[in-house]
Order: C-alpha cells, then structure tokens, then sequence
C-alpha cells in the first residue's frame, strides 16, 4: 500500500510533466487542426535555454525558468510564421510535413550548438524529503505545483479574459472568428507563444528533475500526443485528465508487468480506451475530424 | 424604396467578381449593388455559389478578378476581421456559432471590437430582441435548438452594429412557424436602419421580403429586379417557386 | 559516386519506394492516418529472416512475410479502422510501438536488441542474389510489380471508392458502400506490400534488430509521400529517389568537422524539407483528377 | 501551382548536381597518397550521439597527435566521420562511401555492437579492416579476420563482478540491467556464473533505453532490499538511476559495469547521490599513459574526457601504427594490427590482440569519492575487510 502511494506519486509526477506539454499541444490542435509534432522540440530547446540561463549565465533559478518560457514562446511563434502559416490553406498533411521537419531543424541546431553531451542542472541541495511514506524532491513537489498553478491559470485565460475566449472561439470555428472581427492570426500567434511558453516549462522541469539531450524532444511528443487523444482532440481539459492517466498508468503498471512493456502499457490503456470512447474521454463525436486532408 | 433610385446611396458594390477555392471557379463574373436601406435578396439552386458570392465578399475564398467595394471603399483581397471593422457583418449558413461558448461569450466575440460598456448595451439591445437568449446566457451555444442558434447567429452579427448585414440562409432547417420569426425579425433589422443582403433558397419567402433580388446560376446572375417582378417573372416560378 | 555506392543506394531506394507506395495506397489514396506502418515492415523482415534461416526458400518465405503482415493489420484492422483521422494516427502509432517492443523482447525468437545476424541472401531456384548488382534486379523487379499492383488498384472502382472514402466517407456510405470493408483491404494489401519491403531489407543487409524499424522510419516514408503528392504512386517513386539521393549525398558536401557535420546534415535537410514543402503544399505531381460516377 | 513544381525540380536538379560535383574530383588513386584517410562510423545524430560523438572527440585527439608528430612516415592522417544515425541501412550507406568513394583501407566503428555486427560481413566482403572501438557483444568474435575490437568482450566483466561479489562477501544480490545487448549480454554472464557459485539473486531488473524516469523500477528493486546491486548502464540513463534511487531512500552498496565508470555519471547524478558507488574500470586511470590523455583531451576540449574517447584514442593510435608498420593497405594493416598490439599500451590499457582480433582488457576496481571516480583500496585480506559502504566514506 505504502509502495502504491509511492507509485501514483510517481505518476502524478510524471502526469505534471506531460500535462504542460499536452495542453499546448491541444491549444494548437485546437486553432489549426493539426498535430504539431515539433512540439516536443520546441519543450527541448526550452530546457536548453533554462540550461545556458543558469548554468553560464548564473541566471537564479526562478527568473531562469520564465526567461525561457518568454524565449521559447518567441521561438514558437517564429515557427508558425515560418513553418505552418504558409500552409494554412493547404492539406494538413503539408502542415504535419512541415512539422516533423521543423523538428528535425532544432535537434540538429541544439546538438550543433550545444553539443550531443548529456547535461545537468547540477541543483544542489536537491534532497528529498521523507512524508510518511513518500519520497519527494524539492524539483518533484515543483513539478506538481507549478503543474497546478499553470493549470489554473490557464483555466482563468480561456474562461475570463477577452484573450482566451477568443482562443476558444477561434478553435471553435476560424471563419466566424474571422468574420465577427477577430484577428485570427494574432489569436494563433498567441496560442503559439502560449502552447511553447507551456512547452518550455515542461522541458525545463523534466531537464531539472533528470538531465538533458538534444534528443529529449520526441518522446516528450509522443506521450503528449497520446495525452491529448486520449483526452478528446482540442479539448484542453481532456488533455490535462489524459496527461495524468497515462502518467499514472504507466507507473503503476511497471509495478505488475516488466518495465521493458513500459511504454506498450500506456500505449495498450490508450487503444484501449479509444476502443470504448472513439472521440476519446471528453472529445465530441464531430471534432473527430480527418487531419490528412 | 425603389430600384432606380438605389445606385445614389449603394453601400456595397460587387464589380466583375471572379472567385473560387484554390484553382476551382465557383464565381464567373457576379456584379451586383446594393444600396442603404434596402433588403436585397440572392435566390439560387444549391451550388449556384450563393454561399460562395458572400465568402468572397468577405475574404474568405480566393478571388482571381473583379473588385468589391464598400461605401466607396475597395475592400477586395482585405483579411475579414478587417472588412468586419468596415461596417459589414456576416451570418454565415452553417457553423454560425461558437459552440462550446456560452451565449453570452458568443455574442461578446461578436462584439470583438467593440469596448467594454458599448459591449454590454448591445447584448442587453440583442437579449431584448431575444428574449430566449437572455434566459440562456449561461448555456454552452452547442446546446441550443435550431431556431436559438439561429436567432444567436444574427445576434452575435448584429454585435458590431453593422450598416450592413449579410445573412445566409438563415431558415435552413428551422420549423415553419420559426422560419416565419426569423423572417420577421429580418424586417425589423432593416426597420432599425441596417441594410440587409439575404441569401435564400426558399425563393418565396426571401422575394417576398425584398426590395429588389436577383438569381445566380452557375456562378452567374442570370435574373434581377424588384422581389415581385421576379415573383410574377414565369421562368423564375418554374426553376425557383416549384411552377 | 563511384558505382557500387550508387547501386546501393537504388537497391534502398526500390525498398523504400516500395514503402512508399505501400503507404500511399493506405494513407495517400484512402486517408487513413496509419502511423504504424515500420511495423509491417518490420513484421516481413523478422518473418522471412527467420523462415529463410529456418531452410525454407526465400520465394515461399516472402509470400509467408506479405501473409504474415497482412494478416497482423487485419487483427489491428478490426478495432481500430472504425476511429478516424488523429484517433486512428495515435492509435496505429501505438500498435506500431508495441510490435517494435515485441521484437525487442521476444529473445527466444528475435534474440531481441541484439539484432539478427547471418541472414541469407534472397534466392529464387537456385539464383542467388549475393551481389548488391543483382539484388538491384530484384529490387527493381519488385518495386515495378508493387508499383503496377498499385496503380491497378488506384484506377480500378475499387480505388475510387477508396478515393471517395478519404474524401467523404460519410457520402459513400450513403452510397450503400460498407466502407470498412474497403479500408480493411486496403490496410491489408498496403501492408503485404510493406512486408514484401521488410524482406528484401532483411536480405539484402543480412542483419535485422527493432532499431530499424522504429516510428522515424514511418515519418520518412509520409515525408516522401506528402511530397510526392498524396495518392499519385510515381510522385512517391521519384521523391524517394530525391530523398535518398539528398539525404546522402549531404555526406558528400565537404561540411568544416568543427561544425558536426553530421547533425548540420540533418539541419539542413530539415530546411530543404520546410522549403519544399511551402512551395509544393500538394506534392511534386498533383494528383491526377479522378473522375466520380 | 505547375510553375511552381517546375521551379522546385530546377531547384532539385541543382542540388543534385552540386552534391555530384563535390564528388566527381575524385582524385585518382596515386602511388602515393598525399594523406592516409580512414573511416569513422558512429551514431553521431540521435539518441545514442552522446556516445559517437564522444568517439570522435578521441579519434580527433588521437591525430592530432599523429599528425603533430609528422604524421605516418610524412604523410598525415585524415579521418573522414560518417553518420550511422543507428539504423543498420545507414550504417551500409556510410561504409560503401568509406570504402568506394574514400577507398580506405579502415574503419573505426561502431558504437553499438548491433551496428558494428551489421557492418562486419560488409567488411570482410570487401576486405577492409574494421576497428570496434568498444563493441563487446560475444558474437563479434565471429565475425571474420578483418574484425577487431580494442575494448574485452562482455563475456569477461560478468566473471569480474562474482570476484566482486566474493570480495564483499554478499550471497544475495540485485541487478539491475539495460535492455539492450550490451546489457543484456552482461547480465547474463553475471547470472549464470554469480549462481554456479552459489549466488543468490533477489531480483532482476531490466529498463528501458532512452528513458528518463526509472522511480518504479528503483522501488522493486528496493523492496527486495538488496544489500548489493549490480548494474549495467549506459552514462544517460545510469545517472538518473542512481539520482532517483538517492531520491527514492535506496540505501545499498552499487557496483557498477564499465561502462558507467565515466566522469559525467557523478556530474549527472549528483555527488551525494552517487558517493561510495563501486565500478569496475576497463584499463587504469592511474597509468601515465592515461594522465598524459587526460591532460592532452582537457587541453583540447576544455572539458574532461567523456566516455570512450580513451579507446577510441587507442583505436586510432593503433590503426595510425599498423599503417606505419604493414603499410596503408588493408592486409597490412589487418596483419601489422596483431603485432603492434603485442606492446601498446595507451590510455584504455594494453590492448593486445586474442585470435579473433579481441583485446583482453583488465579491470581496475573504483570507487565514488567526493564525486570523481578513484582507485578502490582493497583491504589487505579480504576475509577481514569491513564491508564496503564503511569503505568508501
């Protein structure tokens, strides 16, 4: 039972993590229909800038953390404007081709520029702290908080500011957004500048709590996008609730089966659960929609 | 109000349009004016471009020639929030609201450009024309009847106060007896001074609100006049009014 | 280039054209965002590795390969063909993980990562295919039938139905169509061909392990097909050759060694691609208009 | 839209050509050759580039070395550097430019075992030399007459671990292993020969490649409370083991493969997490041959040496004799290897030869301390020895 507590920790960390990713990543699904598989990158090149700001530029910790939330959100909407508005009118799939390649391009321009090194954050002090039976470390309980704090914060955006319902009207159908006066491209932008802003935060929690490689991209990608299908496409909450199941999924199931299954678990729930919730858990029959064209 | 008197005060003026998705035309060669006041209906046979003739007036497809202009001014090849902010609002036919916004944020997205207290006037303005959506402010437009939706629709239009408004087969679908409201709130828009553009496929209904129509075949206009010329026009009742 | 480089690369080039192919029938011409298809290729390479090892002949342990692969995206096809666009994209992506994990851990029968070694040549009554010239013969031979299968199939009424499916699937419906029925064989038939590719890679390299049939192949193959021009078989031909020719011939473009060379390789691919793609969004050879009844 | 297609095909066309002309000066193969080249095949893209790229960083030192010396008997040395991406397919690709257009003689690589098996039957094929600078998968002793390795095969760090075993006088240990060849290779060699001498294991515990969180793997292993655990890693995924198994309250004596023993793994980590970890270290640090590499790699990159590059030092350094020796073909080289190994000894140790081409390394027990990896002091008896967490602090 104590080992159990333990694990859904665990989960619930990892479930933080994927969390911040996925709901970006839902956010652009939502604006544009397309699955932004650079945005696992996009996480990466964000922990890479916490990386140089605290390590060679003895930035503090904190003010690190924002200043490459504000940087990768630059970054983000640098890459729709180069790699995906060009291509709004064209099949999505020419969007997800973009996308893949635009991946490509910040691997190999960290690993240029960084190096194929594993690096650290090399925090000190980092030792965890015993409550009850759990372990924790100071980087874990902030992963959890600054999942929640952003998570609320993001629900306040989209449902109380002009912004954010704009965000969600703009999802909800681009063309009257268009047509009642809202300036879709600014709104996309700023989902962009949100979504990497989110992105970075998750890499830069992930490089904190483990280290860092040009590579850390895809597979941050991958559970993110599996998050964000499972919770229902462009729902955003839906995204968060898939986050933290496959989180919690994934690690309490290495518990019963070998761990090399790992990933075979969280992908098994998901078909799994698509299998009875076509549309995933809170995605409605209609939004099921057909990116390849 | 009368057809000769109308180029004096046209507000919309749609010159040679030639337009289309991507390489396809859908569009070849629509004039038409419309001036203040007026109602001006478009009747056509499904996929005779009517939907397609108000996207492009507002943006929304690919336009190879022809000029659109507004009160004087070109607003051809404009992004559509921009054309918005001109005076022209547009009801789309389908996907007219915002489904998972409430009510209430639909029509303040409607008012997108629109300050704060000018913001709230007007919805109080549209929750007194429907009283029905005052009551469901609070509900998700997703859950909305047919003839809700609809009155949303031309709510959340009329947000930016519009000199012009641009509907698109607003009783498609709708019970008889709600199409009957729908039209009759029509009346009472233009009553309010907006000028109305109406595209229609129930002929009858829309000519008989006009003040002046005209047909689209094909992608090209092949009758107009005033609603009741084209009413009594016998080519007209056999392709459009069922003989 | 000096000649035996450049056969080499064709004799690569036939198997992924053959991918290419196999893909754009499922992805291409129907719609069906299928991200699992290393799998079937990886599922034709360890059948007939395997069975050729075992002493069966290579012509009947291809036919085994293509049954075998075949029958896997049946098994898949039941559940899955009923979601659409992204639902089904996470979907087969998993499944394609899950077999990969499946040929990593199943030591007894795949000896797992470390890989199959020693595996015979193709042969066909006593011709053997030892050389990479003669195995061009094959190659060639093979990509020619799979691309005549192909195009048969496209411009049959079969392939309009498929066409129409990826178009509106709903309207074929309405047609009386049982639409599942066309996408499972097309998943079937796409697949086969899939393992017909995954066979002749594992005897032409004679060494086969799971790191080669890994979910970036997948993505490399749709690059090529989104390029090429959804649903057009010899635009996936020709841009797998442009592909192949560019991604390797960056090798030969004398980059400085304290640039990694390597990784700028890889950017500037990526740049190529992003290019490419905003400037041809439907593909090098459009798709042909296909005339609807 | 055709215009368009049109312009990018031109585009095309003229990248290709440009690619072509890059080629087609190829120089032919004269009496003499201006400089000696020599491929290099590895991962230097992708997940596993931290160990490619590592390679390469000693390859680079080795020749400048070499060429700073004056070369080989005037003539300098060039190594050209090909990407495998690690796919088996790539890895051909980059041997046949090597071998065709290149023509050289030898071949460093790869890193991966599984890489360097595919590559192997190529290379007796076309009769190049191949030089693993550290695959050890036991089936690479099969591969043919062209085939060495400078690092032991894995067969022989199992054998190495039970002595650890006996030394610290456990009967009941974990391991916890990588799944992948290399570690799998390793485990089983620790299994069969830790239990032929009547060891018993607790649990064994496999984990998953590339990932980055290993919480519910360290909690099985803990909750067999092993007093020892062996573990086989790469540097990656090995420093998030030991940093969650400190985070997670493990408490138990580590003993480590070689391929851990690496500078970065306490820097990864973190000092606490990984203080008294014991390893085994293929070669020595403490010769003067390695100190003297330290030194030259630190004055180079600025950075100290990451994992391998010491053999890949010694991979270069031997190719760099057996040309000088046997001359720059390749059956020279592929005789003059054995001989020159016979006496080298570089920074990874000495490096001679077995039949199959294999070194036969040695190993030197190392410990944690204040975060830097440092020669384990064995207790003068080892019946008396206290245990080894006393040891280490």
């Amino acid at each position: 039972m104590e080992i159990f507590v333990q694990l859904l920790i665990n989960g619930v960390i990892a479930g933080g993590t994927y969390a911040l990713a996925a709901v970006g990543y839902s956010m652009v699904y939502g604006a544009l229909k397309f699955i932004n598989f650079a945005h696992g990158s996009i996480a990466m090149v964000g922990a890479y800038i916490a990386f140089v700001l605290v390590t060679m530029a003895d930035v503090p910790l904190v003010p690190a953390f924002l200043g490459s939330m504000l940087l990768t959100a630059g970054l983000g909407v640098m890459v729709e404007r180069v790699a995906y508005r060009p291509l709004r009118r064209a099949p999505k799939l020419a969007s997800l081709t973009t996308a893949i390649a635009v991946s490509f391009v910040l691997d190999a321009a960290v690993m240029i520029i960084m190096g194929a090194d594993i690096r650290t954050f090399s925090l000190t002090g980092m030792r965890s702290y015993q409550i009850g039976p759990i372990y924790i470390t100071p980087v874990q309980g902030a992963i959890i908080l600054t999942s929640l704090v952003f998570m609320v914060g993001l629900y306040g955006l989209l449902t109380r500011t002009k912004l954010g319902k704009a965000i969600r009207a703009v999802a909800d159908g681009i063309s009257l957004a268009e047509v009642s006066g809202i300036d879709t491209n600014l709104i996309i932008s700023a989902v962009f500048a949100i979504g990497s802003a989110l992105a970075a935060a998750s890499g830069a929690l992930i490089g904190m709590d483990t280290n860092l490689q040009p590579t850390m991209g895809f597979i941050i990608t991958v559970k993110a996008f599996a998050a964000v299908v499972l919770g229902g496409l462009g729902n955003v909450w839906g995204a968060v609730v898939g986050a933290f199941l496959i989180g919690i999924v994934e690690n309490t199931g290495v518990w019963f089966i070998p761990p090399v299954w790992k990933d075979s678990i969280a992908y098994g729930i998901l078909i799994l659960a698509l299998f009875l919730r076509p549309s995933g858990i809170f995605g409605k029959k209609e939004e099921a929609q057909v990116t390849v064209l | 109000m009368s057809a000769a008197n109308a180029s004096d005060r046209t507000i919309l003026e749609v010159h040679q349009l030639v337009a289309g998705y991507g390489k396809s035309e859908v569009l070849h060669g629509v004039s038409l004016e419309v001036a203040a006041g007026e109602i001006v209906t478009m009747v056509g046979a499904n996929g005779a471009g009517k939907s397609t003739l108000l996207r492009s007036i507002f943006g929304l497809t690919d336009i190879h020639g022809g000029v659109i202009k507004f009160k004087g001014t070109v607003i051809t090849g404009l992004p559509p929030h921009a054309i918005t902010a001109h005076g022209l609002a547009l009801v789309p036919q389908e996907r007219n609201v915002f489904p998972s916004l409430t009510v209430r944020e639909n029509l303040e997205m409607g008012g997108f450009t629109v300050d704060r207290a000018t913001l709230e006037e007007r919805i109080e303005r549209v929750f007194e024309r429907f009283p029905r959506l005052r009551e469901r402010q609070r509900q998700k437009a997703g859950t909305l009847s047919g003839g809700e939706r609809q009155m949303l629709a031309i709510g959340r239009g009329l947000m930016t106060s519009p000199e012009l408004l641009m509907l698109d087969e607003p009783s498609l679908g709708l019970a008889p007896k709600i199409v009957e409201a729908v039209f009759e709130q029509i009346r009472l828009i233009r009553e309010g001074g907006t000028t109305v553009f109406l595209v229609e496929q129930n002929a009858r209904r829309a000519l008989a609100i006009a003040d002046r129509a005209y047909v689209l075949e094909l992608g090209r206009i092949r009758h107009q006049g005033s609603g009741q010329e084209l009413l009594n026009d016998p080519e007209v009742q056999r392709a459009y009014l069922g003989g | 280039m000096e000649l035996a480089l450049v056969v080499h690369l064709l004799v690569v080039i036939t198997i992924y054209g053959i991918l290419a192919i196999s893909l754009n029938l499922v992805v291409g011409a129907t719609g069906l965002f299928n991200l699992g298809h290393a799998a079937f290729y990886g599922i034709g390479a360890y059948t007939s590795a395997l069975l050729v090892k075992a002493g069966v002949p290579w012509l009947l342990a291809v036919l085994a390969s293509m049954a075998m692969a075949g029958f896997v995206a049946f098994i898949i096809g039941i559940p899955t063909l009923r979601l659409v666009g992204d639902y089904l994209a996470v979907v087969t992506m998993g499944l394609g993980e899950i077999t990969r994990a499946v040929f990593k851990n199943w030591i007894s029968l795949t000896r797992g990562p470390m890989g199959l070694p020693g595996i015979p040549h193709a042969s066909i009554l006593g011709i053997e295919f030892d050389t990479a010239d003669k195995y061009l013969i094959l190659g060639i031979i093979c990509l020619l039938i799979t691309f005549v299968v192909a195009e048969r199939i496209l411009y049959s009424p079969f392939g309009r139905v498929l066409k129409g499916i990826r178009e509106d699937e709903a309207a074929v419906q309405a047609l009386g169509k049982n639409t599942y029925r066309y996408k499972m064989a097309v998943l079937v038939v796409g697949s086969a061909m899939a393992g017909l590719a995954g066979s002749l890679f594992a005897h032409y390299i004679t060494f086969i392990d799971p790191s080669s049939f890994v979910m970036w192949l997948t993505f490399f193959i749709f690059l090529i097909i989104v390029l090429g021009g959804l649903g057009n078989n010899l635009g996936a031909v020709v841009v797998t050759v442009v592909f192949v020719a560019l991604r390797e011939g960056l090798r030969f473009v004398g980059l400085p060694l304290w640039l990694n060379p390597a990784a700028l390789q890889q950017l500037i691919f990526g740049i190529l691609l992003i290019i490419a793609t905003i400037f041809v969004p439907r593909g090098l050879i459009p798709e042909r208009k296909v005339v609807y009844e | 839209m055709k215009h368009r297609a049109l312009a990018l095909w031109i585009a095309l066309l003229v990248v290709g050509a440009l690619a072509v002309s890059f080629i087609t000066p190829a120089p032919l193969a004269a009496e003499e050759p201006q400089v000696y080249k020599v491929g290099f095949i590895s991962h230097l893209t992708g997940d596993a580039a931290v160990y490619g790229q590592s390679l390469k960083m000693g390859t680079e030192l080795a020749v400048d070395v070499i060429n700073e010396a004056g070369g080989i008997n005037g003539v300098p040395v060039e190594v050209i550097y090909e990407d495998d991406r690690l796919s088996a397919a790539d890895a051909q690709t980059a041997f046949l430019k090597l071998v065709e257009t290149d023509k050289v003689p030898v071949i460093l690589g790869s890193a991966s075992s599984t890489i360097s098996l595919s590559l192997c039957p190529k290379a007796q094929e076309k009769k190049v030399v191949q030089v693993s600078q550290v695959s050890t998968a036991p089936a690479l002793k099969d591969c043919g007459p062209y085939f060495f390795s400078v690092m032991a095969s894995d067969t022989a760090q199992g054998p190495e671990w039970v002595k650890v075993a006996e030394y610290l006088g456990v009967k009941e240990a974990a391991v916890m292993y990588i799944n992948n060849d290399y570690g799998i290779g390793v485990k089983d060699t620790f299994v069969q020969a830790f239990e032929a001498a009547g060891g018993k294991l607790l649990i064994v515990q496999p984990f998953e490649l590339g990932g980055k969180d290993f919480r519910t793997e360290v909690l099985k292993v803990k909750g067999t409370n092993p007093p020892v655990v062996f573990i086989v890693d790469h540097v990656a995924e090995a420093s998030i083991v030991f940093k969650q198994a400190a985070e997670l309250g493990l408490k138990t004596q580590w003993v480590t493969d070689v391929s851990i023993v690496s500078p970065e793994v306490p820097q990864l980590a973190g000092k606490e997490a990984v203080e008294g970890i014991m390893g085994l270290r293929a070669g020595s640090s403490q010769t003067p041959e390695y100190q003297a590499f330290r030194e030259a790699f630190l004055k180079k990159f600025g950075k100290e040496p990451t994992i391998w590059a010491d053999f890949a030092y010694d991979a270069m350094m031997l190719v760099a004799k057996a040309i000088e020796k046997g001359g720059y073909t390749a059956d020279g080289i592929q005789k003059a290897l054995f001989e020159v190994a016979e006496t080298y000894v570089g920074p990874s140790g000495a490096k001679k030869f077995d039949e199959y081409g294999i070194s036969q390394g040695s190993y030197e027990w190392v410990v944690v301390k204040d975060g830097e990896w440092v020669l384990y002091e064995k207790a003068p008896s080892a019946t008396e020895t206290p245990s080894a967490t006393e040891t280490a602090q």
